[in-house]
């Protein structure tokens, strides 16, 4: 008998499937979601094409070898498809705060800092907003600051943006003309007046929103093995939590 | 603590502008207590492309009046709690920027350029923030191509942490290269190492290509595990555990304060 | 001639720019032939910051529309003879640079920025010629300070020899980092080494520092001693006296077409 | 008794005081004779200071490790002190020309072209204009031209500029206020009136100028030991020149 799926690996899933058709990904140095989908990804496309991925910090998984530059240039010249970007605030129109709330310079609670998504949100193609934490403080309205902003006027040069908006919750999609996020589908377990409830901006949804799809049992064998096994070496706090997850749903001998 | 480190600090007058650079990239940790006994303050710290450990003690130990970064953390330990403390009383100054137009700053400095173009941050509160950005029309567009200039970032002091030089000051980086544009933008470099050889790393051409030439080195002084509690690569990995009693005693000033005065005989 | 430089030649089409290294720096010279062979012509070559044996080679073959260089000579073997009668036939356009005109072209292509400023040129009459840069008054400056603006150049592909490349693509180029500043900024990148190795040169730091990564690198192929008669840093010198052959043989049309038949096996 | 200084050995050394208080000097790769006298003045002042001395396209004289672009890098930072340019033409405002003569861009001569001249020569404080032949072809009164020019209005960024023009002939300092050429002194078996004729541009000169100094003894004899020697690695058909001329030179026995 195959363990239902964990909610983490529904995300993981989920990252992965937002990744069909990438050839380079990049993921922060703390950010084992986005690295866990991005393996699953490079592990299912493997027969047909090289996903390469870059892990900022880490020794094994850092072809580059021009500095903590070279990421930013390699988005600059197009060598780069997708990336991953969170946000203490993230609002309807896809701006996301790092930065901090309650004013700013002097800020009543300050972030670490924009990091590279003033540049990144620009030009890679396909950037995936990733949060767990989805409430009301965190998708708000407005952001108190905007570290970079979801859309730009015409003639902005700009080939890179949001494409999709990943939470706990829920998948949403982003339109870049309208512009707004589009719920896409709810985990399973969240409804979608939960999910109202925890937005504090407005967006566009079905009456009755279809569910997130779940992996099927190969895809989540490749995930609890191979996957598991290469995420330890980067991030071994999050796969050694994540076995213990295993561990504590395996149903009783 | 080795009195050469202590002749190193001392370059460090108040009201200078210092290149650090980021937590995975060697950061001369063994450089902080000297530059706190040093005592020069009013500094302009500018991180490559952002800050941590050294950043937030230096902070905590008041001789920072400005901080020039992409973003100040102690990643997997949470916020940076000097830095984050001293934003909200208001007592630094701030340049919140985005890593590549640190990297440009450094670059334009680097060509002895007065700036680069870059990409992006158009329509962001960090250009809003920063008057000493400007944002022109594109001259090779057909108009209403709005890019974004970033002037040259020229430190006075670049001080970084590799894992050897060699007696002739050369000094390897591997392809931390981030290092070798610290050092090419700034009026000095100050470097710490795990060890010097006696061989010149520029008469082979596999190190020679990972090395910084004494050209761009003033000063280097031997500091092993200099890094620590971070890692160094290729030499010893970060010690996240003490970085996280960090993070959890500096959350007050006298926890900082605590800190730095147990930690004294360890780190000298 | 092997196949696989023959199926790299044929990445070339016509009216493509075409980035090839300065003489020193790893010229594959056992491109050249295939890339006459392959016949695509209306090139635009961009040297890196020079030119010399290949680019007169390619010019002589009747393959070259434009060349953009600091300069196109044959060293100690004197003036590049193709180019200079095809300079004072009017038979090829020139976009005469300065060497780090060049370079900030290349850099700006690396960045994804539409240019770079850089001191110099102002009053020069290579500033003159160029209508693709541009004057403007820097906006850092209290103004009449007039800076020269450099667009990015963007190579369809780069061509250069190297010393080696592993079987995952990578290639060794180790302090001459021109021809990764040549690879970031082409779209396509074209490798010819004198050997393949097995091991992965980026597992280890050493020769790391010195790689640049597969991910910029479109096809490689072993040429051994493919910089001939060019030299190749730690492998084997230049061979001035057949460059000097070439020099006095290439002065007409007809001394260049025999010596290039003539040199056919050899080259092969 | 000691060979009386050859020809080249007064450049050599006019070239070495010439870079009295440099600290670091770069040199083409085709410039032997500056390289020489680079080579005798960091002899003459190691034991006080150390002269860096960067020779393009060398391996032994090159500890720049960021490709080709590193020399000019260097010099838009400061940290170039002296640089030796050459030109097809030279005129009396400094001007040099090293691109053709008779049209551009299809000029009747083609020379190779102005390689890194029109950015060295705004940023090296000290450039040095270094031709052998002095003739009214090379000497010009105004270049046709100008690959970089000698002067720039108020307001041009530039720290750098000529210093001096040593020729086969004469030694001339430059002064950017006037601007013009002033001689300086004459080698030794050239008379004033021979470098008039050479001369196509007009320049300030004493009556009687003196003669350009020649090297002592010891001088003369680290140049034909060490600084010949070190010469050798790089330049060898040029120490194999100089040591025919200088047995061709010695007295028969």
């Amino acid at each position: 008998m195959i363990l239902a799926p964990l909610p983490r690996e529904v995300l993981i899933w989920t990252i992965a499937r937002l990744l069909e058709g990438v050839r380079h990904v990049a993921v922060g140095a703390a950010s084992p979601m986005p690295a866990a989908g991005s393996m699953l990804r490079r592990a299912l496309d493997e027969s047909r094409t090289e996903l390469r991925l870059s892990i900022l910090g880490s020794v094994a998984n850092n072809f580059f070898t021009n500095g903590s530059t070279e990421l930013f240039d390699c988005a600059g010249q197009g060598r780069l498809d997708a990336f991953f970007l969170g946000g203490g605030q993230i609002d309807g129109e896809a701006n996301v705060n790092l930065v901090g709330v309650g004013g700013y310079p002097q800020s009543r609670v300050r972030w670490p800092g924009s990091f590279g998504s003033a540049y990144l949100y620009f030009t890679v193609p396909r950037v995936i907003l990733f949060r767990e934490e989805h409430t009301p403080r965190v998708m708000v309205e407005k952001v108190d600051f905007i570290s970079a902003p979801g859309t730009s006027p015409a003639g902005v040069h700009r080939p890179g943006g949001p494409a999709a908006l990943l939470t706990s919750k829920a998948l949403f999609r982003f339109d870049r003309d309208r512009p707004g996020f589009t719920l896409e589908s709810l985990h399973p377990g969240c409804g979608l007046a939960d999910l109202l409830a925890a937005t504090g901006f407005a967006f566009q949804h079905d009456d009755d929103p279809p569910v997130t799809p779940a992996p099927d049992g190969a895809t989540l064998a490749l995930l609890r093995g191979r996957v598991l096994d290469e995420l330890e070496e980067t991030y071994p706090a999050f796969a050694a939590d994540w076995r213990r997850d295993l561990a504590a749903a395996q149903p009783a001998a | 603590m080795p009195g050469d480190l202590r002749a190193m600090a001392s370059c460090v007058r108040p009201g200078m502008r210092i290149a650090l650079p980021v937590d995975y990239a060697g950061v001369s940790m063994a450089m902080t207590r000297p530059l706190i006994e040093n005592g020069a303050g009013d500094l302009h710290l500018v991180c490559v492309p952002t800050g941590g450990l050294q950043v937030d003690q230096l902070i905590g130990a008041g001789l920072v009046a400005m901080v020039e970064t992409s973003a100040v953390s102690l990643g997997e330990a949470g916020g940076a709690p000097r830095f984050n403390q001293a934003v909200k009383d208001g007592t630094i100054r701030l340049r919140d920027a985005t890593c590549p137009a640190i990297h440009a700053g450094l670059m334009a400095a680097q060509k002895g350029s007065p700036f680069l173009s870059i990409r992006g941050l158009i329509g962001s509160d960090l250009l809003r923030h920063r008057d000493d950005w400007r944002v022109i029309d594109n001259p090779f567009g057909a108009g209403g191509d709005p890019v974004v200039l970033i002037p040259a970032i020229t430190p006075d002091i670049a001080i970084f942490h590799a894992p050897l030089a060699d007696r002739f000051g050369n000094v390897w980086i591997g392809r931390r290269r981030e290092l070798a544009a610290m050092a090419y933008a700034s009026a000095l470099t100050l470097v710490t190492v795990e060890r010097i050889v006696r061989r010149n790393l520029l008469s082979d051409e596999t190190t020679a290509a990972g090395t910084l030439p004494a050209l761009y080195v003033a000063e280097i002084a031997e500091a092993p595990r200099g890094a620590w509690p971070y890692g160094l690569w290729g030499e010893y990995a970060t010690d996240t555990a003490e970085i996280m009693r960090y993070a959890s005693a500096a959350r007050s000033a006298e926890g900082f304060a605590g800190y730095m005065a147990a930690r004294a005989g360890v780190q000298a």
